[in-house]
């Protein structure tokens, strides 16, 4: 395994493409070991707020050297690192977590499923996926992101919950309308989305890897602060806990109780 | 330079250590840390059988520190001995292995169980506020305290370490208690209870509603407590509580405490612990020190 | 919008006051903010006599937050009378004067002469960490914070509220011991006890070595504190510790606070407690709320 | 009296001028109320230092817009402010406390005495005072600050420590070494000096302003934090006790028990 690091990046650019989402390039050579679907922890560096905030990995660039980070502005951490531009830096600690299993997919029909501030760990997995991808998304409304990037990489489908762009509805409605299918799910997004998609899979047999979030301290797997229940005992903690951090955040959706 | 200290007979080659709870059993943070250069690595909270702990969320974060409620969530004593004492043993360090339980009979099966173990020291946490039954019940009243302690000590094979919670009214009161009880030592403070309220969703953060505050903001109330026990008592206290560096580690060891411990700051920073380290050296150089044990209890009042 | 709340029958235009201690009588922050907009101004503590105060230093920083041990200096209940009640009169606000002592008599003397004058209610301090005799002493045990309320609302001619301690175990049972004793309301956090040594110098920073904590690196104690009162007793709270802004009142709101107090956050932002009334009225109409009152305790769990 | 207000400021330049010492200009209102003897508070931004920083008026521009403070770094603040630099912006109180009695000088000799970083408000002293100025500078070594913009007002004297520039020794060795004499003292330094000059004044029937520092919390009054001992009962608080942050700074030496 790669050695976690906590190093200190500058910021190569950063705009917003959505309201309230931002989309940051940072100069690191955590890049070089970045996996999709693992994350980085962004330290804030405001001294009332201490704790990392953990973002995902949206994209590593060609050469290795810089990492890509879509965010939507949640709180007072991601409200100051929106403050910053070109040249600002940051600190991160990573690359943690597991990732998404890219083996899994080889020669396989798969869906990629990402709801809101889901959608960009989905980025760098159809980058490296190498299969027939179909890019399920789920927006709030017209106001799309990284819509155009995923569409380098697979066949593109978005859903709205107001219906004003594709589908309207979640990105399970996209599989109906347009009768969809796949052999495996990778997904990121929100908790009901997840739920859904974990039901899904099960009532269909297909493999499904989903991405879970949950409040970190460390983000290294110290603190027990980030677990979620798994259907069985997990080999760390010998309870019905895995943790989030380091156990996942990727997990088979048949192993986790959510 | 001597960074050496002694506590109830075990020498660490400096008085740095780690909180139970936020190092694990120090295999998570062996990336960062070389955990040869630490005093000692304190374990987190292992009890006679696995528990899970509480629902989450866990952890939050407030102005300067956290709030948790992990609820010493634990893989039992067995699977702990298989797998971290022998973990912990490859390193030059020193073994402290922090006690929980619910109920009395809880925590002496523990101990009894670590009696033929390669660990240097017993902490017993008798302050966590994050679970309902035993624990903190047995760091709140001196009586109460005093029964656990002697209990404990009568079958402990190890030096004991009586870790006090900061939400009593009177510290040296309870650190007098442990000391009559036998303890060989106390470390304090745990956290202090502390509750946020998401103002939107009109909840509470954390599931368990409240939760242990850690990290620099509590670290006037820790400092303070240290003081007051050293006053009370003649047996060491480790002090931790907010230590973010070698100022703060450096505060508490003139306040009285033998020993330091680094917690949340873990998690912050994860080098935290062995800057500290080097930070006290740094400050016995600048001042000509030869002893670090000169530094303690060594403020002029 | 009505931001009204009533408290034992008085009625104030919203629920926000000053931090006794930290406001003067208003005079000095009458520069920033205009006192009419505020609930009401609670006053720093008056003895029956002038009172010196501690030596200096007599504050310190802390990470988020600051410790100070004023040690009560006032000039004494006569001056008051003539100096700060007429000042404060001028204005449309409630005022509620803050009342100190060292014995029972001390207090009730103070009591008494405020009995004719048009002040709003009292506030009794029995939780200053900063004074040898008197003080905590009442706040950090049952039975004598049931003693002096009951002998303080027999003497009283306005409602009563009683200041409690952080210091102590088990807040649920001081606040009982309160409401028991007659109390019309409890208000709380006072400092949390605290301690800063200067590393360099080998000194207490403080000449009284401790000192009370405030600001935001308490409030999660604070707000726990408050929750676990409101849900002991049916007598109002007035919350506060480490409020800088209107979400934090808020929190302290739906804990289960009728009113809140912004104390040390004033030295800070001098505005405070207007900008605290401006932004509980936003959240009001962002979230289309008629009464302010459907806040107090409305934290689902 | 001008209102007190806490504003944001637009540092308009800083440079190192001695060891840790810090010669700052901010755009500011304030600037025109501003009399020598008084002082701003200025706040750090970082949130884990919350209280602002007292700090003198060294210097007002011509035009009133903008104040000069002159500093040492002394801990976390003072290290923070040294750190920015031109269009930075810093928040600041003031002006605050009362300053120095110029009309008590008019006409009269005196010695204008500043002591270490209790230097920088004699400058501002020196320029606005109609009188024969004597200013007697005490410095720890070669490392000297402000003198030449002093020179320009008065007669300058200086002392060192260590004997490497002027007079070994302190001010009140100026005052031997050159048999110099005055009617009024207006002083700033550190308290072993002050004590000196409050001797020096009171065995020659001499009127001294010195200048006093406390820690301070509001730095308006109201939490009583700065408080020195007085000789009299104070009129505000009734005992003996002034506030130095609204009282003082300055006091005649004689009303002060330090
Ligand atoms: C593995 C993982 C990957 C993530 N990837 C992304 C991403 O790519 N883009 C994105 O916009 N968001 C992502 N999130 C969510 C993101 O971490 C939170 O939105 C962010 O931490 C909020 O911080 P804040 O300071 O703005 O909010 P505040 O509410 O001020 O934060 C307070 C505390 O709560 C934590 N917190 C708040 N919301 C969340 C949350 N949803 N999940 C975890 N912790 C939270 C913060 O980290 C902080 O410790 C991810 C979360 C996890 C666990
Ligand atoms: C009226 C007045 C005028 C002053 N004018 C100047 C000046 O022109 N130039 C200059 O260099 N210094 C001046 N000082 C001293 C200056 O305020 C301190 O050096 C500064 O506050 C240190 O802050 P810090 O954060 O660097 O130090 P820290 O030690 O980190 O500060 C911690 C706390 O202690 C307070 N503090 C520390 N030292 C002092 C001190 N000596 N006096 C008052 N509070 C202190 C800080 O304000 C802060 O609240 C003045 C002080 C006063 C009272
Ligand atoms: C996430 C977390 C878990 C903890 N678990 C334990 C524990 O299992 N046993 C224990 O005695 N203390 C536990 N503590 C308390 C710490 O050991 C320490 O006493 C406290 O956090 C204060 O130090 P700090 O401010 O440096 O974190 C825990 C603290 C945190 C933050
Ligand atoms: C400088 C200072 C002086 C205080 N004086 C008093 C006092 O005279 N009487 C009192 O009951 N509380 C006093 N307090 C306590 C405050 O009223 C308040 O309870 C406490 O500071 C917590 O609130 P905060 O964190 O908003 O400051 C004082 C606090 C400070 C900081
Ligand atoms: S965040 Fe600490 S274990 Fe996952
Ligand atoms: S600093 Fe508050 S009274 Fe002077």
């Amino acid at each position: 395994m790669v050695q976690k690091k906590k190093i200190k990046t500058t910021i190569v650019s950063q705009k917003q493409i959505a309201e309230q989402v931002y989309d940051l390039w940072l100069e690191t050579r955590l890049a070089k070991d970045a996996h999709p679907g693992q994350f980085v922890a962004v330290y804030p560096n405001h001294e009332s707020t201490l704790l990392p905030r953990p973002i995902s990995i949206c994209e590593v660039s060609e050469d290795k050297r810089r990492l890509r980070l879509v965010y939507r502005v949640a709180g007072k951490g991601t409200a100051e690192f929106a403050s910053y531009g070109a040249e600002d830096s940051l600190e991160i600690l990573g690359v943690l977590g597991n990732g998404f299993p890219i083996d899994k997919a080889k020669g396989k029909r798969v869906f990629l499923m990402g709801g809101g501030i889901g959608i960009p760990p989905m980025l760098e997995l159809a980058k490296r996926l190498d299969c027939r991808k179909q890019i399920l998304l789920g927006y709030r409304d017209k106001d799309l992101f990284l819509q155009e990037d995923l569409a380098r990489y697979g066949d593109v489908y978005v859903a709205t919950e107001d219906g004003s762009v594709g589908t309207k509805g979640n990105v399970m409605d996209i599989i109906k309308a347009h009768g969809l299918a796949a052999d495996v799910i990778m997904a990121c997004g929100p908790m009901p989305m997840l739920r859904a998609i974990k039901k899904y899979a099960g009532e269909n047999k297909i493999e499904a890897y989903i991405s879970l979030e949950e409040r970190m301290a460390c983000g290294v797997g110290a603190c027990l602060g980030c677990v979620c229940r798994t259907t069985k005992v997990d080999a760390h903690s010998h309870v019905h806990n895995a943790r989030i951090c380091t156990d996942g955040p990727v997990f088979e959706a048949g192993e986790v109780d959510i | 330079m001597n960074t050496q200290v002694t506590i109830a007979g075990v020498t660490f080659k400096n008085p740095v250590m780690t909180a139970s709870g936020t190092f694990g059993s120090g295999m998570e943070y062996s990336d960062f840390v070389d955990l040869n250069k630490l005093g000692a690595v304190v374990t987190k909270g292992v009890a006679n059988v696995p528990w899970e702990g509480n629902p989450t969320p866990r952890v939050a974060e407030v102005y300067g520190g956290m709030l948790n409620a992990i609820g010493l969530q634990n893989p039992g004593i067995d699977v702990f001995i298989k797998r971290d004492v022998p973990f912990l043993q490859k390193y030059d360090t020193k073994i402290i292995v922090n006690v929980c339980g619910k109920t009395v009979e809880d925590y002496l099966d523990v101990v009894e169980r670590l009696g033929d173990q390669p660990v240097d020291m017993l902490e017993i946490n008798v302050s966590c506020p994050n679970v309902k039954e035993g624990a903190i019940a047995f760091g709140q009243k001196p009586d109460s305290l005093y029964d656990i302690t002697s209990q404990i000590k009568k079958k402990a094979r190890q030096p004991v370490i009586m870790k006090l919670s900061p939400n009593v009214t009177d510290i040296a009161e309870m650190s007098r208690a442990a000391e009559a009880a036998g303890a060989d030592a106390l470390s304090m403070i745990n956290t202090i209870t502390g509750m946020k309220i998401d103002i939107h969703r009109k909840k509470f953060v954390l599931a368990n509603k409240t939760g242990g505050m850690s990290g620099p903001a509590i670290k006037p109330v820790a400092v303070r407590m240290v003081y007051q026990a050293a006053q009370a008592v003649k047996i060491p206290i480790i002090g931790m509580g907010g230590i973010a560096n070698a100022e703060d580690a450096i505060e508490f060891l003139l306040a009285g405490a033998s020993a330091v411990a680094v917690g949340a700051m873990n998690f912050v920073n994860p080098y935290t612990t062995v800057e500290v380290v080097e930070g006290i050296e740094a400050y016995m150089q600048r001042y000509g020190m030869e002893k670090v044990t000169d530094l303690i209890g060594a403020v002029e009042g």
